[in-house]
């Protein structure tokens, strides 16, 4: 893995603390004809070269908080209070109202949990990296293409200079999420946000992706890492909040949390994990119980629908 | 382009025998389902029974049905195309006259079909804004409801005869195409509200598709984003609408060729099957059946450059 | 009893018990402004069709010679058409064939269209092929020509023109279809039907068709206003609704003729009618998308 | 209406009056059908199956499952275990009917499975699917499903369908009125559970779980894996269970497979496979299963977790 | 615009709202060719600008024998085809011979039955022979389908001359797009000296009525070929346009199918007669642009009389004469129309409606030209509806065609008195005679009413105040060789 041309200015001493600051974020959503809110309060300060996870059910507001990172808000849902801030500058706060697209690229980027949509279908897959090179680094087309082809080399493509002219539909998940992670550093950010960016991939596969993100965070970059998978966590991040119905329930180091959980959310989180092989076996010999909760397994929105039903 | 593009049009272009043969076939019957005699038609109202009836058996109107068929599939195949009834002239020739016209008014139509329709549809997919969507929507539905020949004279009055900016039926030698310009427009419009719902409809999926939003992640601006991302994509639907639609144009031009009196096929067919000129129905049927087929082929070509998926699809 | 279950998260509980009161939940499917406004405007006009002898006196087909043209008034609050025919009882008379045979011919085809490309969809082998191959044909036939020639064949009028419009614009249907079905097929709940052991006719004509059913009624309400075109178009060419029964195309291309001594009236008060039920169709277009839109 | 409780503890006293013990049984009563008379219930052998794709107008052969020898025994849980496109999938709709181009045998309690099954042997193999939220109706409640499969196959008298309907509610764990909810309002555990209940409607003796789980998050999985390991054991259910995440397929299996591009390259009890692993390729799956480090987890499955209750009661 | 350059070339167009199809003069048989082939041929015998008679063409005089079977022709001298060779007598043997002689293909054939030869006595001398005496012959001779060509088609084929035709006129064939336009140059060489003016002459096939108008207004055309009656005052108050009219032939007229019942009772036909209000059709359909007609014979030409009373418009006297017939308390009928033709369409529906208060239930079906026109041959209607105009200034062609018992015209009408008072007529070389027997057979067919006349029309012509000394004979010949543009 070739980490080291990533992120060299990560290394010069910057003038901020964190690379990414979000605090009190309150969003709203669409529900119903309501506003609701679905992301409240929630605050997540990442310094530059760490690996923050970012843990919860589906539904939590994860996906909402990286989306409003990156100003990428789609229909129904609206930014209604806090502050974001990448670099120390702030995107997103009462100072800048109207999110500032010109952080994107180089300040803060993003990679997706689908990388079959989230790629231009028809755009073969080296112009999506030099695209973005193009324009924010404004290299000429043949620099561009050489840097894409190098990229793609570090995020482990075989035969760049081939895959570059394929179109997305002709790799493979695991090809196309390094696609995506490729062009998502081309331009450097200081921040990398990942949604979920192994859940759709093979074990194996997720292993080798994982190792580029260690070394992306090694680089200088900072990383916060959204997904439901504890142990994604436990192999890559070194701090985590858990986010529960919009809200962080709990946040520390990894062991901290990890060790000794202090919210019941986090712990029923980590009991749940299915690698409870002792108690596995007793639940296959023991007898059962009929008192089972009936519905354990509920998104919010159940949640909210029986909340209202209430 | 590739050897296995080439397999390809060629094999789309064998498909052209059959259409051929089917359009053939249902002209054929369906001309000798409907009464009115062309025999009458070719000697006019005051000619004598004597008269029509020798014309009719020369022309072997008086054959049984399988017989003429057959006679007919068999001067299909070897291209003879024979003689119009009323004009007395071969049909190849004119068609021959008539066919770029129709072909110049199909070309322009689409052109500004989407010279309409693409900035209204980027617009109301981009600004998310509730007036624009209903002006458009009212656009739309003014344009649907406006008949085509009501269209043709306010057209007329104001840029032929206020403006004088282009000819009302031209009779210079050759194709006129400033006189075609009014009459494509008319067309155009008409066109163009199947056009702006369904670009409209696929702009605004792919503006909100998750790799617009990757390419704004990536930091693309936002001219960038909508041309090379959601443009793109967005127009691959269309094109196809607009393929069906300028297909369905080939004869359908009836009205806009009458109401500016620019002699198209459309015209010609018209009158031939009010005359009951056989001859050339059939003909124009099959060569309506052949540039529907490869209108279809282009677009499929041009969805194919636009979509590189669609080759795998097959 | 001690625990032997997997442990899951007890926090989940408080929200995961669904109460539902009575039986049958309250659905509250978003009927969105758009439908609510196209239908009312639909219905409107609709209603003012159908109550039509009640909103005028005048018989739309008695012709009074000697008040042909006649300006607006409060006895012809439009004026009179050049038969001297009220043209507000003409109009609101004149929707019935015309609304009647461009529903029909909407209708027809979209049900045939659907079911025969839900089949070529679904199935393999020779009949989705021919299905397709007639598509085809049909699609590269002139369509005026077989209008036309159709109308000759079965005689002017409403029928003829409900036949000569479906005979053509089923194909529309059949594509939208079997394009849907094609997505569909590779869904896994057909599958899922499939190995229930449902038989196919089962499986298409309970599951597959009214999954897809939606894109084509959708697309049918933008084809209502395409053949009021096509008997607008007719009437051009004589070939429309027979005299005396009263239609909007007619009217137009009654009106037609005057627009050459600078009179517009006769064909624009058609014309908006048209623009209208075309402006309610397309929010009910609208509506209807986002209402039959099959939540994932 | 009998809640859940009351439903099994009826049933429990059931089954103990008839000393059926630890089943449940169906308030209905035992229906006509028959009880298989074969331990070995499914018995595959041979399985071969190729796909014929088409790129660029050429065949091109693919062998997605190279002779495959495989079984499930009554009552047993037997894994399948393999990368993406190893072709899993394959084998399990093969199986359960859905694809009849295969060559090899695949004997259902003794007898060979034919091309065209019976609806009798399409009730014996039911399957669950991967994606919760792609294999339902979108448009049929949960009754309308359950009923529709239910009176399909006669498996009760329509007058006691919607009772039935309320048991394999009770069966799968979910409230009763959630029988007239559509796949929209439910979360994907319990669309996943609304599976289960529509495969175990018509009382299958086996149930082929293609990644019954993969779809759904962490904390729903385990209730979903509990629940189908509670109906092997109360219905005497065997089952398939299909899965690229090998820590379930640890927790859960006796038996497992483990398939790599079309090769079943393992296959014995699943301690064994997973802790003496014979094949390299499983060797590797092995090691790349992330391993989730928590002492908290640890205390929990040493039985000597007491932190929850004291925070509990805090 | 680009229309400021018709007077400096003295290129003229017309709109015309029919095509011209076929010039080959002995086949071509709508207006749309017979007024092209005008510009282009000549026939020995030229119609009078009134329609009253005939006056020398390319014949400078003629003889009758006393036997009235034997006519000289002495043909004019000098007259050059447009290739240049002088027009002989071979020619117009060539020519009246290719007219006459049985072909299935000549629609205009019967009118020359009576010419039993055709002889050549020198080159500027030509003897036709008849069968039997033959009145109308001058007028006959008058006809386009009896144009004199070159002999043996100046050594081309028939189909090659069809597309290149060659005459004597004062315009030849320039440029022909068939369906589009047909232009026709000067032709340099014309007999009449100092004419033609114009440089061009094109008719521009255009069928809407509206865009005709507007090409006239627009200056794109100078002439517009029948302007719909209600543009006419819209038209004249166009500024440098105004509406010409010109007498015609023209009779729009309902035929009734004297063969089925009920129409086969004299009282029924004359019910539905007087139930027309002919007066108010001419105000609601022609703006007064018409005038009711009282015969069916048409005004302008010989043989109309005036004093030929029709069946005025009368409910009660419908009603009565009703009461009369056995046809029973309601019938129906069905008119057939021609699609296409808002005119007619427009008098259906007011037949429709005026017949309805006889109790009459009126179904109109429209049908294509060709269909209706072969019905009328077949006798498959019950009422049709056509306009009519005659290309001869003799009637006799009008009488055989419209009442004659072997009429094509098929009403089913025979009426022995009618079939003798023509053939007596056609055979009568006094011409106070011949109008007195056309009298009575106009009175006949009014109380028969076999066939109702509506009106006679004019020939409307929009035309701009440019177009100098245009003028449009009676029977619709096209006066171009005097025509001039001037500056506008
Ligand atoms: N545009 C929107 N309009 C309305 N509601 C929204 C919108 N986006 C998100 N939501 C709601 O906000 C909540 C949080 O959504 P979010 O996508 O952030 O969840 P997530 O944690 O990313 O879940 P997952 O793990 O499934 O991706 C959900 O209940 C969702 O329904
Ligand atoms: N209908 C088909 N036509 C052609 N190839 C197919 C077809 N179905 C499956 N394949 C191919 O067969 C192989 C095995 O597919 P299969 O779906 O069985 O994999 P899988 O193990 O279930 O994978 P996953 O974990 O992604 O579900 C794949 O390479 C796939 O591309
Ligand atoms: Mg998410
Ligand atoms: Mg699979």
């Amino acid at each position: 893995m070739t980490a080291t041309d990533m992120t060299t200015s990560g290394k010069t001493a910057p003038d901020y603390e964190y690379a990414l600051e979000i605090v009190d974020l309150t969003i709203d959503v669409d529900k119903h004809g309501e506003r609701v809110p679905a992301v409240k309060n929630l605050t997540i300060r990442v310094r530059p070269g760490e690996s923050h996870g970012l843990v919860g059910e589906s539904g939590s507001g994860k996906s909402l908080t990286l989306r409003a990172v990156m100003g990428l808000f789609s229909k129904g849902a609206h930014y209604r209070s806090g502050s974001i801030k990448v670099c120390g500058k702030e995107v997103l706060g009462p100072s800048a109202p109207n999110y500032d697209p010109v952080i994107r690229g180089k300040g803060v980027s993003m990679v997706f949990q689908e990388p079959a949509v989230a790629l231009n279908p028809i755009m073969k897959v080296g112009w999506q990296i030099v695209d973005a090179l193009r324009e924010q680094e404004h290299l000429s087309r043949a620099d561009a293409r050489a840097r894409a082809i190098e990229l793609m080399e570090s995020v482990g493509i075989t035969n760049p200079e081939d895959r570059f002219d394929s179109y997305p539909f002709e790799l493979s998940g695991g090809m196309r999420q390094r696609v995506m992670i490729a062009a998502a550093i081309a331009c450097k950010p200081k921040v990398l946000l990942c949604d979920e960016p192994t859940t759709a991939l093979d074990v194996t596969i997720q292993q080798q992706i994982l190792d580029i993100f260690r070394s992306i965070a090694d680089s200088g970059t900072a990383l916060l890492y959204v997904t439901h998978d504890l142990a994604v966590v436990s192999q890559l991040c070194g701090t985590l909040s858990v986010i529960y119905h919009g809200r962080i329930v709990e946040e520390g180091t990894l062991r901290d949390v990890f060790d000794t959980p202090k919210d019941s959310y986090t712990r029923q989180l980590l009991s749940s994990t299915p690698y409870l092989k002792g108690v596995m076996k007793a639940a296959k010999t023991g007898d059962d119980n009929g008192g089972v909760d009936n519905s354990v397994d509920n998104s919010d929105g159940n949640a909210d629908s029986g909340r209202k039903g209430a | 382009m590739s050897g296995s593009k080439w397999l390809y049009i060629g094999k789309r272009l064998l498909l052209l025998i059959p259409t051929v043969w089917g359009c053939a076939t249902l002209t054929f019957f369906l001309l000798k389902l409907t009464p009115g005699d062309p025999a009458v038609q070719a000697l006019g109202p005051k000619a004598s029974k004597q008269a029509l009836e020798a014309l009719r058996e020369s022309w072997g109107l008086n054959d049984p049905l399988w017989q003429q068929y057959l006679r007919f599939l068999g001067d299909l195949c070897t291209g003879n195309l024979g003689t119009s009834y009323s004009a007395k002239a071969p049909v190849v020739e004119l068609i021959a006259t008539r066919l770029p016209v129709t072909l110049i008014i199909m070309v322009l139509a689409a052109v500004f079909a989407v010279i309409i329709a693409l900035p209204l549809s980027v617009w109301v997919a981009t600004s998310g804004s509730r007036v624009v969507t209903e002006f458009v929507r009212i656009l739309n539905a003014v344009a649907q409801g406006w008949p085509t020949f009501f269209l043709g004279a306010i057209l007329l009055q104001i840029f032929a005869i206020q403006l004088g900016w282009f000819p009302i039926g031209s009779v210079s030698g050759g194709v006129d195409v400033a006189a075609l310009i009014l009459p494509s427009f008319a067309v155009a419009v008409s066109i163009a509200p199947i056009i702006i719902r369904s670009l409209t409809q696929s702009l605004q999926d792919s503006v909100n598709s998750e790799y617009v939003n990757f390419g704004r992640a990536k930091g693309l601006s936002g001219r960038a984003v909508l041309f090379n991302y959601a443009l793109r994509n967005g127009s691959i639907s269309a094109v196809s609408v607009l393929g069906i639609q300028v297909g369905f144009l080939v004869g359908g031009t009836l009205v806009v060729e009458n109401v500016f009196a620019v002699p198209g096929l459309g015209q010609l067919l018209m009158d031939s099957v009010m005359k009951r000129d056989l001859p050339v129905v059939q003909t124009l049927t099959v060569v309506f059946g052949i540039i529907v087929v490869l209108v279809y082929l282009i677009t499929d070509l041009v969805y194919g450059a636009l979509d590189p998926r669609a080759a795998k699809r097959g | 009893m001690s625990e032997t279950k997997i442990p899951v998260a007890q926090a989940n509980k408080d929200y995961a018990k669904i109460k539902l009161t009575g039986s049958k939940p309250r659905r509250r499917k978003r009927i969105g402004a758009e439908l609510v406004i196209g239908c009312v405007m639909l219905s409107l006009i609709a209603l003012l069709i159908i109550a039509a002898p009640l909103l005028t006196p005048y018989d739309p087909t008695h012709q009074s010679l000697r008040e042909a043209m006649l300006g607006s008034s409060s006895a012809h609050p439009l004026g009179t058409d050049q038969y001297g025919r009220d043209i507000w009882a003409r109009l609101l008379y004149g929707g019935r064939i015309d609304l009647f045979v461009a529903v029909m011919a909407v209708f027809t085809p979209l049900v045939i269209g659907t079911i025969l490309g839900a089949i070529a969809g679904y199935f393999d082998g020779a009949v989705p092929t021919v299905i397709m191959r007639l598509a085809d044909l049909v699609s590269s036939f002139p369509f005026y020509v077989l209008v036309i020639v159709l109308v000759f064949v079965l005689g002017n009028g409403g029928m003829s023109i409900f036949i000569a419009i479906s005979a053509v614009s089923w194909v529309p249907y059949t594509r939208i279809s079997r394009g849907e079905t094609l997505i569909l097929r590779d869904r896994e709940f057909i599958a899922s039907c499939k190995a229930s052991g449902f038989t196919d006719g089962w499986v298409l004509f309970r599951h597959v068709i009214p999954n897809i059913a939606s894109q084509g009624i959708v697309y049918a309400m933008s084809d209502i206003v395409v053949n009021l075109g096509i008997i607008v178009t007719l009437s051009y060419f004589g070939l429309g609704i027979v005299p005396p029964t009263p239609d909007w195309g007619q009217m137009m291309n009654d009106g037609q003729q005057f627009l050459a001594a600078g009179v517009y009236s006769l064909t624009v008060i058609p014309t908006i009618v048209i623009i209208l039920i075309s402006l309610a169709l397309s929010f009910i277009g609208d509506g209807l998308a986002n209402v039959l839109k099959v939540r994932r | 209406m009998a809640t859940w409780n009351d439903m099994i503890e009826t049933a429990e006293a059931k089954a103990e009056q008839t000393g059926n013990e630890g089943r449940i049984v169906n308030p209905f009563g035992e229906s006509s059908q028959p009880q298989p008379h074969q331990t070995r219930l499914l018995d595959v052998r041979g399985l071969n199956i190729e796909f014929v794709t088409r790129q660029h107008g050429r065949k091109t052969r693919f062998t997605a499952v190279k002779h495959a020898d495989l079984h499930v025994d009554l009552g047993e849980i037997v894994g399948l275990v393999g990368e993406s496109g190893s072709g899993k999938s394959t084998i399990s709709r093969a199986v359960v009917g859905l694809n009849d181009n295969y060559t090899g045998t695949i004997e259902f309690d003794g007898h060979e499975l034919g091309r065209k099954r019976t609806r009798e042997q399409w009730r014996e193999i039911q399957m669950v699917f991967q994606d919760p939220y792609a294999s339902l109706d979108p448009r049929l409640t949960v009754r309308k499903m359950l009923r529709e499969v239910i009176l399909y196959h006669k498996v009760v008298m329509v007058t006691q369908a919607d009772e039935y309907c309320e048991y394999l509610m009770n069966l799968v764990e979910l409230p009763v009125e959630m029988l007239d909810a559509l796949p929209a309002e439910m979360s994907g555990g319990q669309r996943q559970r609304v599976a289960i209940a529509r495969a175990l409607a018509v009382r299958p003796w086996l149930l082929i779980a293609d990644e019954p789980t993969a779809a759904l998050d962490v904390s729903v999985q385990a209730g979903i894996i509990n629940l189908l390991m509670d109906l092997n054991k109360r219905l005497d259910l065997s089952i398939l269970f299909i899965s690229h995440d090998l820590n379930i397929v640890r927790s859960i299996c006796e038996r497992t497979y483990v398939i790599y591009h079309g090769d079943l390259v393992e296959e014995g009890p699943t301690e064994q496979v997973f802790s003496h692993p014979a094949n390299a390729y499983t060797r590797r799956l092995i090691d790349a299963i992330p391993k989730l480090s928590s002492a908290y987890v640890e205390r929990l499955a040493a039985g000597t977790n007491d932190v929850e209750h004291d925070e509990e009661q805090a | 615009g680009s229309h400021s350059t018709a007077a400096d070339t003295q290129d003229l167009v017309v709109a015309r709202s029919l095509e011209t199809t076929d010039m080959l003069p002995a086949t071509g048989y709508s207006n749309g060719d017979i007024w092209a082939i005008q510009q282009v041929y000549q026939t020995l015998t030229r119609n009078k600008a009134d329609g009253s008679g005939v006056e020398p063409g390319l014949a400078e005089s003629w003889d009758e024998s006393a036997d009235q079977l034997s006519w000289t022709f002495h043909l004019r001298h000098g007259v050059k085809f447009h290739n240049g060779t002088e027009m002989t007598s071979k020619d117009v043997k060539f020519s009246i011979d290719f007219a006459r002689t049985a072909r299935d293909d000549k629609p205009w054939q019967f009118l020359f039955e009576a010419i039993s030869g055709v002889d050549v006595i020198d080159d500027y001398t030509v003897r036709i022979d008849l069968s039997e005496p033959w009145a109308p012959l001058l007028s006959d001779l008058s006809m386009s389908a009896i144009s004199i060509m070159p002999a043996d088609f100046a050594g081309m084929s028939e189909t090659a001359f069809r597309s290149n035709p060659i005459g004597t006129g004062p315009y030849k064939v320039g440029e022909w797009k068939k369906g589009d336009y047909i232009k026709f140059v000067r032709n340099n060489d014309y007999w009449e000296k100092g004419k033609p003016k114009l440089n061009s002459v094109t008719f521009k096939y255009v069928s809407d009525a509206n865009t005709r108008s507007q090409m006239v207004q627009s200056g794109q055309a100078q002439i517009d070929e029948f302007p719909t009656a209600v543009s006419v005052s819209a038209l004249n108050k166009t500024k440098n346009v105004h509406v010409a009219s010109f007498p015609s032939t023209s009779l729009i007229w309902v035929n009734l199918n004297n063969r089925k019942k009920p129409l086969d009772d004299v009282h029924v036909r004359r019910a539905l007669a007087y139930a027309i209000d002919k007066q108010a059709i001419v105000r609601a359909v022609y703006y007064g642009q018409a005038e009711s007609a009282n015969s069916m014979l048409s005004k302008n030409l010989m043989g109309y009389s005036k004093d030929v009373k029709d069946l005025r418009y009368s409910m009660e006297k419908a009603k009565e004469e009703l009461a009369k017939s056995n046809a029973p308390k309601h019938f129906s009928l069905t008119i057939q129309v021609q699609s296409g033709d808002p005119e007619k369409a427009m008098l259906a529906q007011i037949l429709q409606e005026s017949w309805k208060d006889l109790g009459v239930d009126v179904t109109l079906q429209t049908l294509d030209s060709t269909t209706v026109y072969s019905n009328r041959t077949s006798g498959d209607f019950d009422v049709a509806m056509f306009e009519m105009t005659n290309d001869i200034s003799d009637p006799d062609e009008w009488m055989q065609y419209m009442f004659s018992s072997s009429a094509n015209v098929n009403s089913g009408y025979a009426n022995p008195q009618v079939d003798d008072l023509i053939k007596k007529a056609a055979a009568d070389s006094d011409r106070d005679t011949r109008l007195r027997y056309y009298a009575q057979v106009q009175q006949i067919i009014a109380d028969d009413a076999p066939e109702i006349p509506l009106v006679y029309k004019p020939g409307l012509f929009a035309v701009r105040d440019q177009v100098k000394d245009f003028s449009v004979t009676t029977l619709g010949e096209y006066k171009l060789a005097d025509t001039t543009i001037a500056q506008e």
